[in-house]
């Protein structure tokens, strides 16, 4: 049964992310983290969604709220990110 | 009752999932702007966000974790029974609201043990507990009206068989919904330097 | 109706823009009106023109007006994102700083020598000035029409704008972005005279001690030498540390700036030096901006 | 001559639980008309207080309050719902030959769930009004303003649920109940106007959602991510709240946009110029739009990189607006053109939009920004396209379509009086302001210096022209529903599906199933 073994899968990676946040690695415990939360939610979608076999328009609309919350997030980074570019305000030396 | 505009039940099917999905789309916006306030407190005040991190309870975390996991694949089961027309249905969305409820009473513990930590935060701690009160409670309004559904499919869980089966299967889709989003609030409150802790 | 004078050097520069893309919006604007009027007239319901086959689409004529303004507009955004960038690179930096305060219905202004005042703000002819903004309250928006500069003040950090009046007079202050009750009566007048009546304005007037002075005054008063001089408790010195490279606890290293400085004194747990342990108090709520700023100069000059 | 679906049901109880598309478009037509006068009646007030420099008329809290409703109740309760939820529902099923929507009930709860916004919203303004303006900036809506912000948040908030369920109805309805042969590129251009619009309305408003909801959670309980003290940023609130607030003035002008698609070839008796340049413009402009919205916030403290980011990709959004301005002015050539009121209202849009469009591409630009935001250049810039686009081409739908609706048909010469005291007035009250922006009179100002006295009398007489402008329509349509001659079917001679059935329709639309051979302007000049 695929749903079975979607599930075990799922539970092995929730193992995984749980015990990989217990190794001091610095900023790659969250790209960990969120890499192994993109498997859990693509495995979910894909086999308990029925994305598997379903058509390209409903795959499109999946991925659609996913490509405009990283429009917010990409272009207002062009704001947060380039703060510290711009010289402070008073900069005189 | 008009006569549905569609010619044939199967056209119906087709379009109640695209409207599902279409709606899915409006939630995972509706989450969006939380998860922005979070990247954002996270990036300008990272010692605050794990202070607040350390105060949660990554046991009874990971346990919800599991829970909301193998409520999605009884979920599927009983998707699939419906499908196939068999007797279990009826089974696997009993199993479903129960392991719903279940999250939701761990939850809830959870949240009357940490309200006594938010009284003293300050300053960009306050913050991390308002964002997780914030994002946890709204997905559990979630989780709540899911398992009203799967209750109110329950008891018409007669009608469905093999040719009628499309709000098992939308309600279906929006329960895998409601288990991604926790699949991602799961490590971003829970498991922010657990080395440190 | 008076015309709007051009009274800074970036004035002059942006009503050259303004009028360029004025008079080619302008052309284009009138092009489409004349070409619908014209086929309006001529074709007509019942007049006698030649209506053999319209042509339902044109190649060449679809992709022309596509890339066309695309090259105009491109020339329009480079022209005005050079001028944009004057308002906020640092020029020259002999630029006088001018720290203005907005708060609820009034601008306060204070000169580097403490001069203050209250919806008035003097400015000496010809020399580069850069306001400092910051604001107790909501957001405001430094506007001076005459100058074309406009800044927003927003609470919780410093921004800046930077020009060069280039001619004397008097010219309108206002607020420009929504404050509250009395948004429209938050103005004054902004006086641009010659460097020599301005110096001598500079002098006269309330004689309060300097900026860096209140700075030292509030350095002993808030008990921050008790630590950061000479003191048992082991923290940071401070003497320099304006423009230092900084080792933080969790490995960054950030350069001490105004921001960094502010941002310590209000959320001292955020950056922790390396080495240090977070026991600063955080000064949140008792110091307003002007204190702030005062403290901040203070720290930049004692060398 | 029976009378179709308007003869299924008299009684009240028929109209409020109908779930005829057509129906529930008349129920969203009775209450956007409602809150345009209120709206309306509130920027009267505003132009007679701007006739004189002093604030006299009204207190400063009161302006301050009526501008508000006048941004809230303009943008949320007339502009969204005009063209997608009366036309759109009207339309849309009898243009692709379907019976219905394909969610009925939705449909109803969608007008419900309006009405109940609504309701929330009159009842702040009742119990005293709010005074932050439409755009609820932070920290004055959290902390500072002592009005009653959560309940007007409360209605914004349920009203936009009403515009997702209408987007999303019509999404699902335009990809799954077309009629047999109806290829996508032989829709009309209006289908395609409102199902870009839909996509808009259901990628951004969940967004405004939840903004205002951390705006009334942080008012109630001082928690939030907007205030610097908790180590948030106000301009987190901006960023958040123009990410909707850009796409949402697409979605006002992307269904004109449809209608002019409409209107202008019908009268020109001829086919639409470059089809496809203008779907795909169409296309363009709904996913652009959600690029751009930084240049709302060029001086407010955001970096000067994104500034130049988004100032770039706002000149790229003005292409495919100036490829449809182009087509529609090509469409003319050739045609055979009937100036009748609708075709006014249609050139109209035209040529207030250009003006617009071009002065966007004014405030597009980052020096001239600078001197310019904030100022009554962008208010005129923005009615232009808001007043001179989309309510000129929602009046031009309503007459263009009015046989379909109501089977009766308007007098046309009153209509044309109508249209051009429309355009006259507008000009009179919006032009001025272009030059009161540039010589720097900020917005939202209840007092003025007096040296701009003369522009805001010009501005405000023209806003009484205007006003005068707006109640013809209401009189002579309202006069024709009862004395007007009847409609037939297909009085202007169009080609759109919903021509080819009764004026009104019956309930189900169409008795024989359309089926679609040909693409959507086949007019022949000739005529």
């Amino acid at each position: 049964m695929t749903y079975v073994l979607t599930w075990v899968g799922l539970m092995i990676l929730l193992a995984l992310t749980c015990a990989s946040s217990y190794f001091p690695m610095g900023n790659w415990n969250s790209v960990v983290n969120i890499g192994i939360s993109c498997a859990k939610g693509l495995l979910i979608a894909v086999f308990f969604m029925h994305l598997r076999h379903a058509g390209a328009l409903l795959r499109i609309v999946a991925i659609a709220g996913l490509l405009w919350l990283g429009i917010l997030f990409g272009l207002s980074w062009s704001d947060f990110g380039t703060r510290t570019l711009s010289p402070a305000p008073w900069v005189a030396r | 009752m008009p006569t549905t505009p569609f010619d044939s039940t199967l056209e119906r099917r087709e379009a109640d999932l695209l409207g599902i999905w279409a709606f899915l789309v409006t939630e995972v916006l509706f989450f969006g702007p939380l998860f922005f306030g979070y990247v954002h407190g996270r990036l300008t005040h990272p010692e605050a966000f794990t202070a607040g991190s350390h105060h949660m309870h990554v046991v009874l975390g990971t346990l919800n974790t599991a829970i909301l996991m193998t409520s999605s694949l009884t979920m599927a089961l009983g998707v699939a029974a419906a499908r196939g027309g068999r007797k279990s249905l009826r089974t696997w969305l009993v199993l479903t609201a129960l392991l719903g409820l279940a999250f939701l009473g761990i939850k809830a513990s959870e949240y009357w043990m940490e309200s006594s930590e938010v009284a003293q935060a300050s300053g960009a701690e306050l913050t991390f507990y308002f964002l997780y009160f914030a994002m946890t409670g709204l997905h559990a309004v979630h989780l709540t009206i899911g398992i009203g559904i799967v209750a109110w499919l329950w008891r018409h869980a007669s009608r469905y068989g093999a040719a009628y089966h499309s709000p098992v299967e939308v309600t279906g889709i929006y329960w895998h919904f409601v288990d991604v989003v926790w699949v991602f609030l799961y490590p971003m409150f829970y498991l922010l330097q657990r080395y440190s802790a | 109706m008076t015309w709007l004078p051009a009274a800074s050097d970036t004035a002059q520069s942006v009503d050259l823009l303004f009028y360029s893309v004025l008079v080619l919006t302008g052309l284009m604007t009138l092009a489409i009106f004349a070409l619908m009027i014209f086929f309006g007239v001529r074709y007509r319901a019942g007049s006698p023109a030649d209506r053999t086959n319209p042509p339902p689409r044109k190649k060449w004529l679809e992709l022309g007006w596509i890339f066309t303004p695309l090259a105009i507009f491109i020339g329009i955004f480079v022209w005005g994102a050079v001028v944009y960038a004057g308002f906020y690179r640092g020029g020259p930096d002999d630029a006088m700083t001018v720290f203005v305060v907005g708060k609820q219905w009034m601008w306060k202004a204070e000169h580097a020598n403490g001069r203050r005042e209250i919806d008035e703000l003097h400015l000496p002819l010809g020399q580069p000035v850069r306001i400092v903004l910051s604001t107790e309250d909501v957001i405001h928006s430094f506007y001076v029409p005459a100058f074309r500069i406009k800044q927003d003040a927003v609470p919780g950090r410093y921004t800046s704008i930077r020009f060069t009046p280039t001619r004397e007079g008097e010219y309108w202050l206002h607020c420009a972005e929504y404050c509250g009750t009395d948004h429209a009566r938050m103005g004054g007048r902004v006086v641009v005279m010659a460097p020599a009546a301005f110096a001598q304005w500079l002098e006269r007037g309330n004689q309060n001690p300097s900026l860096a002075s209140q700075g030292f005054e509030l350095f002993r008063r808030l008990g921050c030498s008790g630590c950061h001089v000479n003191s048992t408790v082991h923290a940071p010195d401070l003497a320099g540390v304006y423009g230092r490279v900084v080792h933080l606890s969790d490995g960054r290293t950030v350069v001490a700036d105004e921001a960094y400085l502010r941002d310590s004194i209000l959320l001292p747990k955020r950056d922790v030096v390396a080495g240090y342990e977070p026991i600063m108090p955080s000064f949140q709520g008792q110091l307003d901006e002007g204190q702030l700023s005062a403290l901040i100069t203070y720290l930049k000059e004692n060398q | 001559m029976t009378w179709g679906y308007l003869g299924e049901g008299y009684t009240l109880r028929s109209w409020l639980t109908t779930h005829d598309h057509k129906r529930i478009a008349v129920l969203y037509m009775v209450a956007i008309t409602a809150f345009f006068f209120l709206g309306g009646a509130a920027a009267a007030l505003m132009r007679m207080e701007l006739a004189t420099p002093a604030g006299d008329l009204v207190s400063a809290n009161t302006y301050n309050k009526l501008f508000t409703i006048h941004g809230v109740v303009m943008v949320w309760f007339f502009l969204i719902p005009s063209i997608p939820s009366v036309l759109g529902n009207f339309l849309v099923p009898l243009m692709i030959g379907a019976r219905d929507m394909a969610f009925p009930r939705l449909n109803l709860a969608s007008w419900y769930i309006y009405v109940l916004g609504g309701l929330f919203t009159a009842a702040a303004l009742i119990a005293g009004g709010v005074d932050t303006g439409w755009t609820f900036y932070t920290p004055y809506s959290t902390r500072f303003s002592d009005t009653n912000v959560v309940l007007v948040i409360v209605g914004v908030f349920i009203v936009g649920f009403s515009s997702i369920l209408t987007g999303l109805n019509i999404i699902v309805t335009v990809h799954k109940l077309r009629a047999p042969g109806l290829t996508w590129f032989r829709l009309p251009l209006f289908i395609w106007a409102n199902y870009a619009t839909s996509l808009i309305l259901l990628l951004a408003t969940p967004v405004l959602a939840m903004t205002l909801t951390l705006v009334a959670l942080e008012r109630l309980f001082n928690v939030g991510i907007f205030d610097p003290a908790l180590g948030g940023d106000p301009l987190l609130f901006q960023h958040l709240f123009w990410f909707y607030s850009h796409p949402a003035v697409y979605i006002m002008v992307l269904p004109a946009m449809g209608v002019a698609s409409e209107i202008i070839p019908c009268f020109a008796r001829r086919t639409v110029f470059g089809y496809r340049f203008m779907a795909y413009a169409i296309l363009g402009i709904a996913s652009i739009g959600f690029l751009v919205w930084g240049h709302h916030m060029f001086v407010s403290g955001q970096s000067m990189y994104a500034g130049m980011v988004f100032s770039m990709l706002s000149f790229l959004v003005a292409i495919p607006s100036a490829i449809k301005v182009f087509n529609w002015t090509a469409t003319l050539y050739k045609g055979s053109i009937y100036f009748s009121a609708p075709m006014l209202y249609a050139l109209g849009f035209v040529g207030l939009f250009t003006i617009g469009g071009m002065t966007g591409l004014i405030l597009a630009s980052l020096a001239l920004d600078v001197h310019l935001t904030d100022t009554y250049f962008v208010i005129a810039h923005f009615h232009y396209i808001m007043v001179g686009g989309s309510v000129m081409a929602y009046l031009g739908a309503i007459h263009f379509w009015w046989p379909k609706i109501s089977g009766r048909m308007y007098p046309e010469t009153m209509g044309r009086i109508a249209a051009l005291t429309i355009f006259f007035g507008f000009n009179l009250t919006f032009f001025p302001q272009y030059l009161l922006g540039w010589l720097g009179m900020p917005r939202r100002y209840h007092e003025y210096p007096p040296e701009f006295q003369v522009l805001n009398l010009f501005s405000s007489a023209g806003a009484a022209v205007l006003a005068i402008g707006y109640l013809l329509p209401l009189a002579y349509l309202g006069w024709s529903l009862f004395y007007g001659k009847r409609a037939p079917a297909n009085p202007w001679q169009a080609t759109g599906l919903e021509w080819q059935t009764g004026s009104p329709p019956p309930q189900h639309n169409f008795d024989a199933e359309p089926v679609v051979t040909r693409g959507p302007y086949a007019y022949d000049p000739v005529r």
